[in-house]
Parts: C-alpha cells; structure tokens; sequence
C-alpha cells in the first residue's frame, strides 16, 4: 500500500522533512504510519493528526492512497 | 460564502466592501446585522518586540477545515452570508492576519456565529505561527489561548 | 474614542478605516483584535414591506448615554480604542444605521466589550424608530428586543 | 421655578408638542412635572424619563433650571 505522509511547522523542522511516500504492506493506523515513518522518534504528545485532510485519532484506520498528516497544534487567527 | 487565503497583504474594508458589493443583488435590504472580527498582528508578545512573522498552512485541509466551520455556523444560527478572510507567507506588524465577517436578520446571531467561527479557526484551522524576535531569534508559537475566558 | 452622530449616509468602511488612520500613530502594533458590529435598514419588518424610516434622537442625551456606555465598557475590559456612529434622520432600506468598532489586544475582550456597547445602546440611547411601511401607513417601532436571546 | 420640558417620538405626537417651558413653584419631582405639564393626561405606563440628560426615575427631584424628558423606550441601533 502507498501512502503520503506530510509534516508541518515545528515538526517538520524536527523530522527535517516535509513528506514521507510510504511504500509498505501493514499499516493498518495512523498511529502504524507514524512508527514506520519516523522509527526512532516518538511523536510529540500534543501533536495532531489528519487523514486525507481531516482530524483524526492515532488510531484511525489508513488505506492504500490516503495522505496522512501530522503537526503541532495550530495557531492562527 | 467564501473563503479566501492570501498570500499578500489584505485590506480588510476593501475585502468586505467587494463582497458585499458582489453579492448585494442578493442581500440588499435582507440583512440587518453584520458582526466582523479582524486579528492584526502586533509587535510584541509573550513580553518581547517582534518585527514580523511567518504563517505557514497546509493548503486544501486550511481550506476544508473552515469550510467545515462556517457550516457548522449556518447550521447553528441564521446566518445569510459569510466571508473568511486568511493571511499567510510573511507579514509585519499591523497587518491584518485574519478576518471573519458575519451577515445575518439579527444582531445576537451575528456576534454569536462570528465568534464562534473565530474560536473554532483558532483551534482547528491548520495554520502555524514562527515569529521573528527583534533580538532575531526565531520561536513558533505553541498554542492559541481560549478566546471565551 | 469617538462618537459620531450623522444626519447623512455614512459609509461604514470608510468611517472605520479613517479613525483607524487618525490614529495610527498610536495604535500600529498594539492592537491584535478589532470586533465591528454594523446594523443596516431592512427592507422588511413583522411582516410588512418597508419603504424608509425617520430615526429621531435626543441631540446631547444621545451623545452623553453613548460617552457613558463607552466608559463602562473601557472599565470592564481592557479597551484600546472605540468608534460609535449612529445614523439620524430619513433612512432607505440597505443603509448603515449604526456602527460599533472596538480595538484591543486579545479577541474575548473585542467581542466582548462591543456586544455590550451594542446592547447597552439599543436600550438606553435616546434614539426612535418610526418605519414608513409599503402601504404609506407610518409606525414607530415600540421596543428593541434582547440581542443577548 | 423654571423647568424646561421636552418630549420625543411618538409621547412628542401625542402630547401635541415638543416642549413646554414650565415657570410654576412647588414642583418637587419628575412626576410633579409631567403633571403640571399635562394635568388631564396620565404618563403612559412603559415611559423613561430623565432629568439634564440622564435617566431618572418620576419620584426624583427637581430643581430650578433643570431640562426634564420624556419619551417612550428607545429603538435605536
């Protein structure tokens, strides 16, 4: 299964990149796609998640195609 | 209702006067209430001088999300128009950041629909603040306050 | 803070941006919230087309319950600035009758203080409304209702 | 004493004019006033006074020179 992984903001200065392309067989959640993209770094505690551009919880189901999303809380207005 | 994100600095008198002149055929007479929330950046915070900022966002969920928003609005009160307005890129102090506007019959649904679009953007329209410090370091901002306390 | 009281159409926009120029040189930077409440002539009320409305006031009192209103709201919350304009006189349906801007720093207190501006000047400012209905028929407007419902 | 009274809106149309200028002693309150001014007409119920231009109830004091209001409640803004 394929699947897009974006960073924003200060955590995509922390992984030190702005997207991830997934190629693996496996991940079932979010929370899956966080571990395989980023193996020896937790994610932050406050941080969000999206799928296919909308909120979600770490362990929200992902499918071949989806675009998955992390970042920090956000601040505008 | 529309929903825009610039780029470029916005004037926002010029941004509600063009909307409403667009769609005045079709609200003239009808509205009685309009309540407007602009945010403007400051130069200072958190105690320090800031000379500008960088608001970074991710286009298309920036978009969804406050689409999302301005219905849950409509749904809650109302509202017979909507205009959201959204700065990102680099901005100096006393530009506009942000602007809501909110046309409805009558006053309390209009005060009560714009806040509630500005809280909910605040919270979860993906928008990031980095300030520039005068003393050039560079801080994001962590999170927005809760603006009903 | 300003308080203006006009016998001829304003244009809100316009109104709002010159203040805010007027007094750019000491409110650039300091200010991050501005709410702005605009009420404008319907062309429809309680069921009944209406053509115009003649807007009377108490030349002085008015001025003087607004001035009052305006320093009860700076007491309560932590305002940077006001404007209140108010239309008089003969009014066609699509025009302004009365703006409220407030500028602060944060965007709790800019809701906040021109909501209470807004219902503390719908009943207590001597001003009355007397609408010219479609028919010819005329009729004075007996009570505002609560905008906090 | 002198007692300058002034009506608006729609009291000012059923009173049948704007004001009256009252040289009368022994007017002690509000209610004194509009009494004097209108003998054979009573208040109507829902009516705000004030007294130089601020709201006063009708058991509040006159005084010499004062302006005294009165008008229906108010439907500005």
């Amino acid at each position: 299964m394929s699947i897009k992984v974006r960073y924003f903001a200060s955590l995509k200065e922390s992984v030190g990149r702005s997207e991830d392309n997934l190629e693996f067989a496996g991940l079932a959640t979010v929370g899956d796609v966080w571990r395989r993209a980023n193996p020896s770094k937790a994610l932050p505690n406050n941080s969000l998640a999206a799928v296919n551009m909308d909120y979600v919880g770490l362990d929200s189901a992902v499918k071949d195609g989806d675009e998955v999303a992390f970042f920090p809380p956000v601040t505008g207005g | 209702m529309d929903i825009k994100i610039c780029a470029e600095p916005f004037d926002p008198w010029q941004e509600i006067r063009e909307y409403q002149h667009s769609s005045a055929k079709d609200m003239a007479g009808k509205f009685g209430a309009t309540n407007i929330f602009i945010g403007t950046m400051r130069d200072f915070n958190e105690g320090d001088d800031v000379k500008g900022m960088t608001l970074e966002h991710y286009p298309g969920m920036t978009e969804k999300q406050l689409e999302k928003i301005v219905a849950e609005a409509s749904r809650q009160w109302p509202v017979i128009d909507t205009l959201v307005v959204h700065r990102v890129g680099d901005i100096l102090p006393n530009e506009p950041i942000v602007l809501v506007a909110v046309w409805t019959s009558h006053r309390g649904d209009a005060f009560d629909a714009s806040r509630y679009i500005m809280e909910a953007l605040k919270s979860r329209a993906p928008f990031w603040k980095k300030e520039l410090l005068k003393s050039q370091a560079e801080r994001w901002l962590v999170k927005n306050t809760d603006g009903y306390l």
